[in-house]
């Protein structure tokens, strides 16, 4: 009846062994609560990633999920992990605000024979049934490509709008954007950080202007931060200004909308695997399959000229 | 004496130019910052970017929303209290606005004043708690901040709600988006205009009102205005509704100008409205300060942040810089001449 | 004087009111009548302010009956009984510090202009009127904080003048007064009786009784002990009711050996005065012997603070030689000076001088807590022992050790006061009014208590505005005026006019001169 | 009377049972809170989850980093002081343990000292500023905030620094991990027993020290304190250094836990201790209070959180719930006997 939850992805050869987190029981007849541990539920993505979760999961009758939000915490996410631990949940979706910090209880889950799911961010080692998620890094390099190759093939100043100080993913799309944009004559003249929100993105959009009226164009970390920063453009008299953001959250307040709109002049998509998950969790436990160790999302430009079919598409699925 | 009695309003007996200087000490600290941002400015084709007209109403502008909760923030200060939703209540009505606005496809007038009723009716149910069951400020609105929050999150079902301008249905009247443009030759922001209004008014408010005189009693000795008959309870009730009014017109202004209501918009917000009130001069221990310094405070930090921002400071170099311009304003407020400990 | 009293004004009928176990006031009938000074008089924690601030609404869930006019009332706070003409200037001067005096004295009624703004022109023009009409010269637009304890009290007498009630309670009004203001607030109530006001007056300076009241009733413990037709009765009589036994001479009764070796030496101490307009002083110069107890007099803002203050170094900045055991020191705060043997009781008892939350245990071992600490263990038995002790010692009024010292009575606040300098053991003692608001048999106590500190060797500088008690406590009394030493005068032969007649100046005593030559 | 006098510490004249239940209202309500959740607890295989001893233990273990900055603040609130800085102090600490344990090599004990050293350090500096310039605590502990925040970040190089354990240079000595583990049997939480090793050293301290007589007379009234020979500013100083101290241990345990030095960690966890301290019967006024009362404040919101948790309820409503039991704790204590106003 158990199956051997690792070993059987490319990436990963699986060392874990034993009936570590193999559910011990399942098939289409029983029950099964699944917990899902949220980072920050007060990011929109995430917050997109818990619905997905939620309307994939409505369509599974032999599921219940059970949400918890550790308000970018990483104490907090533990104890909730703890939590659904005692709970005996019987999967484990989590979505860590770390990867570090959760290392441990996730392992504990784990061992406990509760199958989990790792989304967006990856935990240390293997102690975990499969990670979905997409690559930060990859994202900023197709941005950084997306600058080198459409919007200034002859190079010019730009301003970047970072994410939390701090924080992994927006190293990650640094990082990435900088391999991107290597060997152009792109040069990123001002940075400042705008904690992933609209507001920040704004204010700190209004002084990279002022200081540098001739920046060619922003890279925004995130959707949000881009909205703000295009508020502030239009203030300082550059409505035109190509400002490109990253998540394209298919929502009415998200990315997708805003380029089709043109606030933005391209956005990334950011999948959130709350799809993928539901059915990951419905192979392991109504299925009794086995699922990949890794599951990567790719990611998608959207411009102008997909922005409303990619929103059409990514609403219709379940 | 004589002397005295002819700058009434101005000195203090034992004044003279340096109290009044240190009397406005937050004044005195933004002219400071003022000169210290035009020595630090860049400069672009031979101007200071710091002294461009945009940009300095781009630090009004910036500054206006903590200024409005700063406004409502020293009344609550003054009368000894704290409020620590306002924050949560700006992100609060700035979703409810945008829900009514859009998916509601109310009216501005009647939305703009459900969403102002909510705030004064938040802000008056936490007075209540606090005078009638004699509960700490601090401890009501910080419960009050997480409530606010989770009704926010409810409200717009935890995604933020984006206000699209039109005359179709799910779309908000095009006046609500002038809250995102400027006036005066599209040099002045509107946002700007109303922070500037509600000082004004509150400065005013606090003149020339019987009701200022209450409140700064009851900051100085809630004893002694209870014994003269002061009305203590009601007043602070009062207060603690204007607080959250303005914290809602805030709310307001800022989906105005975001086009978009954000459940947890607001964040911290609170700390930067006390700061600016306490940079301005008004004691947390109630019943000493003024608008006009808050106002000070508030563009004093809106100065700062603009020229670090301006000369591209590492964020976190901001932060130390911030932290270390704030001790050093309160500190210079302690230098005013020595008065009766 | 001339109207008889007239109908009763305010009748209070079978009144009680308990605190706890605490019967603060039982089964009182008072009355006062127009045109009528009635004093109240009784130990600390008798109940005087109790009962009157049960009449003027400020404390509520009393039994009994308060009438006015002969009608029922019954107030649910302060406002209602003013409404009603029922004002009360309170013990604890119950200012906002901030504010100006004007607005002080109009907060709750400000006035308005046409426009419904307040009218501050007509504010500080009253208020000067007011002031004026008990004699200081106050500018209106000071803030209170800015004035001394003094000037205070001044203040709220001129507030409750300013609601032009007909029924005036004024307890303790003059604790912090000097004999000229007190004369001019005489005048005052004089006036306010001729126009048909009742006063309740309430007091623990017996002389006063006599001077200006028309009748006297003594509470002990919260029930009416005895009444008296105030101009017929004497000191000795109120004091016994009050007390209920006899009581024997207030005052000291060591042997008034008077000055061992010099304990202290000031010689020319000039206090930076931080008020405008006040000329440079010529300095203070004394001495205090080991076992002398030494009065500074003077008038309201003469210095005596300052002076304390700045021997105990917690004052200004200062110029001249300060002397200990013939050493020189700077003192420079309360450590300093308690590790030297100076010990200081502060004239404000309720701002400076106790945490009035705290229990009385915790703030009578507060200075030497750190002193029977071993290893930074305060002994719990050793610290009990020592605050009962010293709680014993002075008489202190209260049910345990444990009670807040803010729920005793004022003069049992004062005692606890004390009772903590003392218990540091000083040499010199620093008392600044430590009999203020203290009822006479505590005084006799306290009088007794400082003449066997005395006695011990310790020596005693006391800052009074009582001539009575400097003359009566005192070896040696130094006059100041403004911020000068005018005057050491010997206790056994000077008379409390002559003293008086020092604080107020030279012009005074050639008056009391030439009257005493007439 | 006399019932009273035997029993000095734990009744008030005019008490009875009635008064020491209320003098302990915390450890009452936690007591209600506590039966609540056995209540409301879910079940599994006829079992009460909530009572299983490994999660009541959960429960002192997610409390346990906040318990340990509530003991900091109760001593600083109750000097009348306020410390918003421990949350940004433990992130600042978490980071520099991690750091040091790694990328510096340092042995555990020298790494630990020198944290807790830069806690202490840190405490002392803002108690320095407050004493020594008369700020307001609230000003100087805000400012203290964002430079404690900016420097963690600095020093962390931006981003989170993970702790791996061995032998290896860059791998932390494996001792450090015993601070994720359980001794006992497996049973009991090192940070738990951390906390609860902090707060009965507190409670010592506040009982039997002429130190604890120093704090609670200046929180009582400060002016009073200082005449009696109190010396006031070192006291102060002190407070304020171990609060610092306090927050730096906090962040060991949290790096310790986590295997992770979090830059942006801590956040807001300033405002959970105050709250741990105020349910706790604390006046935030100074002056009255104790750790007993702390402790318990602080378990009875962890326990609020955990049933909350495990009863899967949504997290907005969840704010909603704790906000409101914060303000009835808040309540409850002023139901006591009525003190002297
Ligand atoms: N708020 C209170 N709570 C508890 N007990 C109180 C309170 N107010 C007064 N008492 C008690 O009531 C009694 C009467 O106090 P009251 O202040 O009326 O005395 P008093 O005659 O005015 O004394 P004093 O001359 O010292 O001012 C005292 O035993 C006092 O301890
Ligand atoms: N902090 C201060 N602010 C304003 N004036 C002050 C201050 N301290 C002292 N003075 C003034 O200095 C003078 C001496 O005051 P001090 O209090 O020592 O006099 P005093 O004889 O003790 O009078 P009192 O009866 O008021 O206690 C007074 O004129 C007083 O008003
Ligand atoms: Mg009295
Ligand atoms: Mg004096």
């Amino acid at each position: 009846l158990l199956l051997a939850a690792c070993g059987t992805t490319n990436e990963n050869s699986g060392s874990g062994g034993g009936a570590q987190g193999a559910p011990e029981r399942c098939g289409a007849d029983g029950q099964y609560t699944i917990g899902m541990s949220q980072a920050n539920v007060a990011e929109p993505y995430r917050q997109r990633m818990d619905d997905d979760i939620r309307a994939a999961a409505a369509s599974v009758p032999q599921f219940t999920v059970n949400f918890a939000d550790a308000a970018q915490d990483n104490s907090k996410q533990v104890e909730q992990v703890d939590n659904f631990i005692t709970q005996q949940v019987d999967l484990l979706i989590i979505s860590p605000n770390e990867a570090t910090p959760l290392t441990a209880p996730v392992k504990r889950a784990y061992d406990k024979g509760i199958p989990v799911l790792v989304l967006d961010r990856k935990v240390d080692g293997d102690a975990y049934t499969s990670f979905i998620g997409a690559d930060n890094v990859d994202i900023g390099r197709q941005a950084g490509e997306y600058f080198k190759t459409t919007l200034l093939p002859n190079g010019g100043k730009i301003g970047e709008l970072r994410g939390l100080a701090g924080s992994t993913p927006a190293r990650e799309r640094h990082d990435g954007f900088m391999q991107g944009i290597q060997g152009s004559k792109i040069e990123i003249v001002a940075a400042q950080d705008g904690d992933w929100l609209r507001d920040k993105g704004q204010q700190q959009a209004d002084a990279i202007l002022k200081a540098n009226p001739d920046i060619q164009a922003i890279y925004s970390h995130n959707d949000p931060m881009g909205e703000g920063a295009r508020i502030a453009a239009t203030n300082a008299g550059r409505p035109d200004l190509p400002i490109t953001g990253i998540d394209g959250l298919p929502i009415e307040s998200g990315g997708l909308k805003a380029v089709e709109a043109g606030r933005l002049s391209a956005t990334f998509i950011y999948p959130t695997g709350g799809q993928e998950a539901i059915a990951a969790a419905k192979s392991i436990l109504v299925d009794c399959r086995q699922v990949p160790k890794t599951q990567t999302l790719p990611t998608k430009l959207v411009t102008k000229d997909n922005a409303a079919a990619t929103y059409a598409e990514l609403n219709s699925g379940s | 004496m004589t002397k005295v009695a002819a700058l009434p309003d101005l000195a203090r007996p034992g004044g003279g130019l340096l109290a009044t200087l240190f009397r406005f000490q937050s004044l005195f600290g933004l002219v400071l910052v003022f000169i210290a941002a035009v020595v630090y400015s860049p400069s672009k084709n031979g101007e200071l970017v710091f002294l461009d007209s945009g940009n300095l109403f781009n630090v009004v502008r910036s500054m206006s929303e903590i200024g409005i909760l700063a406004v409502g923030m020293t009344l609550v200060i003054l009368i000894g209290g704290i409020d620590l939703s306002v924050g949560s209540v700006l992100g609060l009505a700035s979703v409810g606005v945008a829900v009514l606005l859009t998916e509601n496809d109310l009216g501005l007038v009647p939305a703009v004043a459900l969403v102002l009723a909510i705030g004064l009716g938040f802000g008056l149910l936490q007075g209540f708690a606090i005078t009638s069951f004699g509960i700490q400020a601090f401890i009501v609105t910080l419960a009050g901040m997480q409530i606010a929050r989770g009704l926010a999150r409810i409200w717009s079902g935890g995604q933020g709600v984006s206000i699209t301008y039109g005359e179709g249905p799910g779309q908000a009247p095009e006046t609500f988006s002038l809250l995102g443009e400027r006036t005066f030759n599209g040099l002045v922001p509107i946002p700007a205009l109303i922070f500037l209004v509600v000082a004004a008014l509150a400065v005013v408010l606090l003149r020339v009102s019987a009701f200022s005189r209450h409140i700064y009693a009851i900051g100085g000795n809630e004893k002694a205005a209870r014994l003269s008959g002061v009305p203590v309870k009601r007043v602070k009730i009062i207060v603690f509704g204007l607080c959250g009014l303005l914290a809602a017109l805030a709310g307001i202004v800022h989906a105005g100008q975001l086009n978009f209501g954000g459940p947890n918009d607001g964040a911290m917000y609170e700390l930067d409205a006390i700061a600016a009130v306490v940079i301005g001069g008004t004691s947390l221990m109630g019943g000493r300060g003024s608008v006009v310094g808050t106002v000070a405070g508030a563009l004093l930090v809106g100065v700062l942040r603009n020229i670090l921002g301006l000369n591209n400071v590492d964020s976190n170099v901001q932060l130390l810089v911030i932290g270390l311009v704030i001790v050093l304003a309160a500190g210079l407020q302690r230098l005013r001449p020595a008065s009766v400990s | 004087m001339d109207a008889e009293p007239r109908s009763p004004l305010v009748e209070l009928a079978g009144v009680s009111k308990s605190y706890g176990g605490v019967h603060a006031v039982r089964d009182v009938d008072f009355t006062v009548c127009a045109g009528e000074v009635h004093a109240l008089l009784g130990e600390n924690g008798a109940g005087k302010s109790t009962l009157m601030k049960i009449l003027s609404g400020e404390v509520g869930g009393h039994r009994g009956e308060i009438r006015i006019d002969g009608e029922p009332v019954r107030f649910a706070r302060p406002a209602d009984a003013q409404r009603a003409g029922v004002a009360m200037i309170h013990q604890e001067l119950d200012l906002v510090p901030a504010l100006p005096i004007a607005e002080n004295v109009f907060l709750g009624r400000e006035p308005r202009t046409r426009f419904g703004t307040i009218d501050r022109r007509r504010m500080v023009r009253e208020t000067a009127r007011l002031l004026d009409r008990i004699g200081v010269a106050l500018d209106p637009r000071r803030p209170v904080e800015e004035l001394r304890t003094g000037e205070q009290q001044l203040v709220t007498i001129a507030k409750a003048l300013s609601l032009d009630a007909r029924i005036i309670v004024m307890d303790e009004p003059t604790s912090a007064l000097s004999a000229p203001e007190i004369d001019r607030l005489f005048a005052v109530i004089a006036e306010l009786r001729r126009a048909g006001a009742g006063v309740v007056y309430i007091s623990h300076r017996m002389d006063e009784i006599g001077r200006v009241a028309d009748r006297a009733t003594v509470l002990r413990n919260g029930e009416v002990v005895a009444e008296f037709d105030a101009r017929a009765m004497t000191a000795q009589q109120a004091s016994e009711a009050m007390v209920g036994r006899p009581v024997e001479s207030m005052f000291r009764t060591g042997d008034g050996a008077g000055a061992g070796e010099e304990l202290l030496r000031v010689e020319d101490l000039v206090v930076q005065s931080r008020r405008p307009g006040r000329r440079d002083p010529a300095g203070i110069s004394l001495r205090v012997g080991r076992g002398e107890i030494v009065g500074v007099a003077g008038l309201l803002g003469a210095g005596r603070t300052e002076l304390l203050e700045t021997i105990y170094g917690v004052g200004g900045r200062w110029s001249g030689r300060i002397l200990l055991r013939g050493e020189e020191i700077r003192p420079r705060g309360p450590r300093g000076a308690l590790r030297l043997g100076i010990a200081f009781v502060p004239e404000d008892r309720r701002v400076a001088g106790l945490a009035l939350e705290h229990s009385v245990l915790a703030n009578t071992v507060l200075s030497i807590v750190d002193r029977i600490a071993r290893a930074g263990v305060v002994p719990r038995r050793r610290e009990r022992g020592a605050a009962q002790e010293m709680v014993d010692r002075l008489g202190v009024k209260l049910a345990s050790l444990r009670d807040p010292a803010g729920s005793l009575s004022g003069g049992n606040q004062q005692k606890v006061v004390l009772g903590r300098g003392l218990l540091t053991e000083p040499a010199l003692l620093l008392l600044d009014e430590p009999t203020r608001g203290v009822d006479v048999g505590a005084k006799a106590e306290i009088y007794r208590l400082l003449g066997e500190a005395a006695s011990r060797g310790v020596g005693v500088l006391l800052a009074s505005s009582e001539p009575a008690e400097l003359i009566g406590v005192c070896h040696r009394v130094v006059v100041l005026r403004d911020g000068r030493s005018v005057r050491e005068l010997d206790t056994a032969n000077t008379t409390e006019a002559e003293l008086l007649a020092f604080s107020m100046g030279e012009g005074a005593v050639e008056d009391l001169v030439a009257e005493g030559t007439s």
